[in-house]
């Protein structure tokens, strides 16, 4: 499964997107963030406040509670600020 | 109806001649042009001077997220056209960042069509602004004021 | 600050693009463009088919008009830049008639003050719509959603 | 003075523009209006219900009650159809 950073959270993370193979018991997008936290510092500080940022599983917002099984690709960002 | 996502620069009234040749079934054409603006110059004071943004976003996330918010538009109110352009990379002030456009039968349609797409690109696409300052990088926030935007189209 | 009345079509990226050159302080452009919608056309049965439209008005009254709305809107909003051309004449459908155009720091602001000057130059700017179709000219009605629109700006 | 006659009143009096020369008992619109009406039949047709349309004194826009001491122009006009 890939994971994706955007914005400061690429900056904190230290990589734009990474290849992980979380174990079976992480089954929604809040596990796997739980989960990644113990990656790195990079990655504890940049996941430490659930209410700073949102994510995506397969290019669709999901909020922490959907379920990851059999997506391709997940992704962690900040509020947006386009227009 | 139409999206699209790109660096260069678009000709508005380009788009705007192809949006709405060939149909005599739009009256009134509401249009949006967001620029990057000069913010926070202050005479001979240049602390907070912006030099230019970059304009991050997710690709493929962000054409599906736009291609949705147009189709939510288009089942809300009677519309002949849509289009929404959105520029990413690096940004000048003066320079056209994104241009929404919508034709329909009635002005009203098309004016508040246009503002609701507007709303919610703004909170719904992913798009994150990087400003070049002279004390360096700085990643712009969300604004409450874009968020209280977006929610009055909630429902 | 410009109004123009004219008989000849205008080019709404040339008008839009000389508006906010030269202009740092731009952040959301609204404009709206009206064009001659075709109306009441039912499959096969043309009873109500327009053809065209001539628009008249009085020269020197217009114009004053325009401005007097055009100032309105700035005094209600901080705008950075306004544009209003109006043409006149025979118009067939797709023609474009009215182009309204505004720049101001802040979206909401140009978005309103754009919504407020098409509703204002409908009921106080000095054109009349004269209709050409199969069975002969007809003056088109005054609407009354044309006057709640405007009335709603009232205070 | 001038009156000028825009639209369909234009095309019921039969003229776009005449020069007249009112008594000095016509002192208001509402009062010239009422005047103009014993011109001709199209006249009387056209003005004949003052809710029908509107004027204007040197091109400003003028209720009936406005005075045309001194103007010069004097225009009636049905509700505005632009934009």
């Amino acid at each position: 499964m890939k994971v994706r950073y955007f914005a400061w959270m690429k900056r904190t993370v230290g990589v734009a997107d990474e290849e992980v193979s979380p174990p079976a018991e992480v089954r929604t997008v809040g596990d796997l963030v739980n989960w990644l936290r113990d990656r790195s510092a990079g990655h504890a500080e940049a996941l430490a406040e659930s209410a700073a940022f949102g994510a995506a599983v397969d290019k669709r917002t999901a909020t922490f509670d959907v379920s990851i099984a059999g997506a391709s690709e997940v992704a962690f960002f900040p509020p947006f600020t386009g227009g | 109806m139409a999206v699209r996502v790109q660096a260069e620069d678009f000709d508005v009234g380009a788009e705007l001649n192809a949006l709405t040749t060939g149909t005599r079934r739009i009256g009134g054409l509401a249009v949006f042009v967001g620029l990057v603006r000069e913010m926070h110059v202050r005479e001979g004071y240049h602390k907070d001077r912006v030099d230019a943004l970059t304009l991050e976003h997710y690709p493929g996330m962000t054409e599906k997220a736009l291609e949705d918010i147009e189709a939510e538009a288009n089942k809300r109110w009677p519309l002949e056209a849509t289009l929404i352009v959105h520029r990413y990379g690096r940004l000048e002030p003066g320079e056209r960042i994104v241009l929404v456009a919508v034709g329909s039968p009635h002005r009203e349609a098309a004016f508040e069509a246009c503002e609701f797409l507007v709303d919610w690109l703004k909170t719904k696409a992913p798009f994150w602004k990087l400003e070049q300052t002279p004390k360096g990088d700085k990643w712009v926030g969300a604004h409450d004021a874009d968020d209280k935007a977006a929610a009055r189209w909630e429902k």
